[in-house]
């Protein structure tokens, strides 16, 4: 990795000690960390020694956990790999199996990855190198004979599900809006829910509490959301345990 | 500062700048150098440039120099502004648009009642453009004209149809995504 | 048309084109000049211009021609537009940006199969950016966004067009190398 990137990104958590700090380089990724571990002990890839790796790495695991660095799933995936590559390379070869005459390396499909890993970290640095580069020059300012008009974009595919998308949001405002100068009955709330889920077939529950609204009002929301998961009008669910709760509309 | 040195730059500041460049602008920049000096050089720029270029030329205008193309490709220059393809929208054309890609078929009001904006001259934009076309007439009261969106859109937006638009939901996964 | 009369015409439109002008687009201006007379035309403009100039520049990008100042002069031009340098971009959304690159079109799920990683906010913001763009839908189960890289991306790097990129094998050459 990148020296200046890794310092960078370690200074933007500025809870760790200053002690801690110097030795832990924040990775990007897994594979970084194992392509940072092989190439500062000159390890050669093909040749892995897996069992020494897969401490280290789960030491640097260790360290984050204490930093309360939140681990994310794929760090958990990468080591549950390692330790099953561990502990096939600790079996010996099954001579009850036919049909397997020449025992692949378990260690294959991980360097495989990694290789190709360190391809892209190379066509990205290469990115990086151009682009320094078109960032040094400037075209023609002129506007003598462009567009007049305001406000003018250039629109693709991407911009209209924004510009929809942000339609949505102020129709959601308007909505919250309008309930905050008076008391909200449940059949208000019901026929909002419906008019938005008109509009929007999936809704995030917590964007109702993206703006400051009365405790009243959040109350009936959540009523109303349960009066529809009743009456069938909505599915509710949630695809982990402390994700954000969907509600989505059931199709007619 | 090299004449040498000093003209690649003279040039290359005349061709970023908005407007004409004036001696005391780019004295601004070469504070160390003398404003006769700066102005030799800028004419010198300015005479080799023309003695070259037959497309583009420098011009000595209100106190300054600026690049532009000859009058006599004029013509040219605006036929090639009428066939440049225009993929540009305002942005009251784009929110527009975009209610009618995804609620289509849609009337007027419906329209406006979802983007809480009245969007008559945004619809006409879009007719125009060949982008929208109508689609009938709504069973309701008044009978009011539906629309949606043309062949011409999907092309427009490399669709192969309206399928391929991502959904808000999808969308929305982009963004609430707080991984990285 | 003669090449002397057409070249000056070609140069006049390069520079007031807002985007890399196309051998396509020249071809509507002129419809009856035939396509490899107007591409051997707009390449001796670009010569030329690069020869007599020291200021600015004619560079082929995005399958078009675009006239630039020259990179040695950017503290100069920054100095004079009072400008600070770009943001450029982090290191998530240019290895993001790589493997779509090469991989395009290519979905949300195959770049964390790739990366390792979810890349899902690196991805918005090259949409955002408009340095990629969406490419319809895979015909797989969910019929995922498929995404590819935009004519914006070549301008951002500078690149005639995809082909100019270096393959991934000599990436792989170069670690060899590297690690032997």
């Amino acid at each position: 990795m990148d020296e200046k990137t890794s310092v960078s990104q370690v200074e933007s958590f500025s809870d760790v000690p200053e002690s801690l700090r110097v030795k832990l380089e924040i990775f990007e990724g897994p594979m970084d960390l194992l392509l940072h571990l092989i190439r500062k002990q000159e390890i050669d890839i093909y040749d892995i020694p897996i069992a020494r790796i897969t401490e280290q790495y789960l030491e640097y695991l260790r360290i984050m956990k204490e930093l309360n660095i939140n681990v994310a799933g794929e760090w958990l995936v990468m080591a549950a790999t390692l330790i099953l590559i561990k502990s096939k390379m600790l079996l010996p070869p099954d001579p009850e199996v036919p049909g397997t005459p020449l025992e692949e390396d378990p260690r294959m499909p991980l360097v495989q990855q990694l290789l190709e890993h360190q391809k892209f970290k190379s066509a990205a640095q290469m990115l990086y190198e151009r682009e320094t580069v078109e960032l040094s020059v400037w075209g023609n300012p002129k506007t003598e004979f462009q567009d007049e008009e305001e406000g003018i974009v250039s629109a693709n595919v991407f911009d209209l599900i924004k510009a929809f998308h942000e339609i949505v949001q102020r129709f959601r405002d308007r909505i919250v809006m309008d309930v905050e100068h008076e008391s909200i009955t449940l059949e208000q709330k019901l026929l909002e829910l419906r008019s938005l889920l008109a509009l929007q077939p999936v809704i995030y529950f917590s964007s109702f509490f993206q703006r400051r609204i009365s405790k009243m009002h959040l109350i009936v929301t959540f009523l109303a959301v349960l009066e529809m998961a009743r009456l069938r009008e909505i599915n509710v669910f949630q695809n982990l345990t402390y994700d954000d709760i969907k509600i989505a509309k059931v199709q007619a | 500062m090299q004449k040498s040195e000093l003209k690649p730059i003279l040039e290359a500041l005349i061709f970023v700048a908005d407007e004409p460049l004036s001696i005391s602008q780019l004295r601004e920049v070469f504070p160390e150098e003398d404003a006769g000096f700066v102005k030799e050089c800028a004419e010198e720029v300015m005479h080799e440039f023309n003695q070259f270029h037959r497309g583009m030329e420098i011009r000595a205008v209100a106190d300054g120099y600026r690049i532009t193309t000859r009058p006599e490709h004029h013509e040219w220059v605006r036929q090639y502004l009428k066939v440049k393809p225009s993929a540009k929208l305002s942005l009251a054309a784009l929110e527009t648009l975009a209610v009618i890609a995804y609620k289509q078929p849609v009337t007027l009001a419906e329209i406006l009642e979802i983007r809480g904006l009245k969007s008559t001259s945004a619809v006409k934009t879009l007719l125009d453009k060949k982008l929208i076309e109508t689609r009938g007439r709504k069973k309701v009261v008044g009978r009011p004209i539906l629309y949606g969106t043309s062949k011409e859109f999907l092309v427009h937006f490399g669709l192969k149809d309206l399928a391929e638009l991502p959904t808000l939901e999808e969308f929305e996964e982009l963004i609430h995504d707080q991984t990285s």
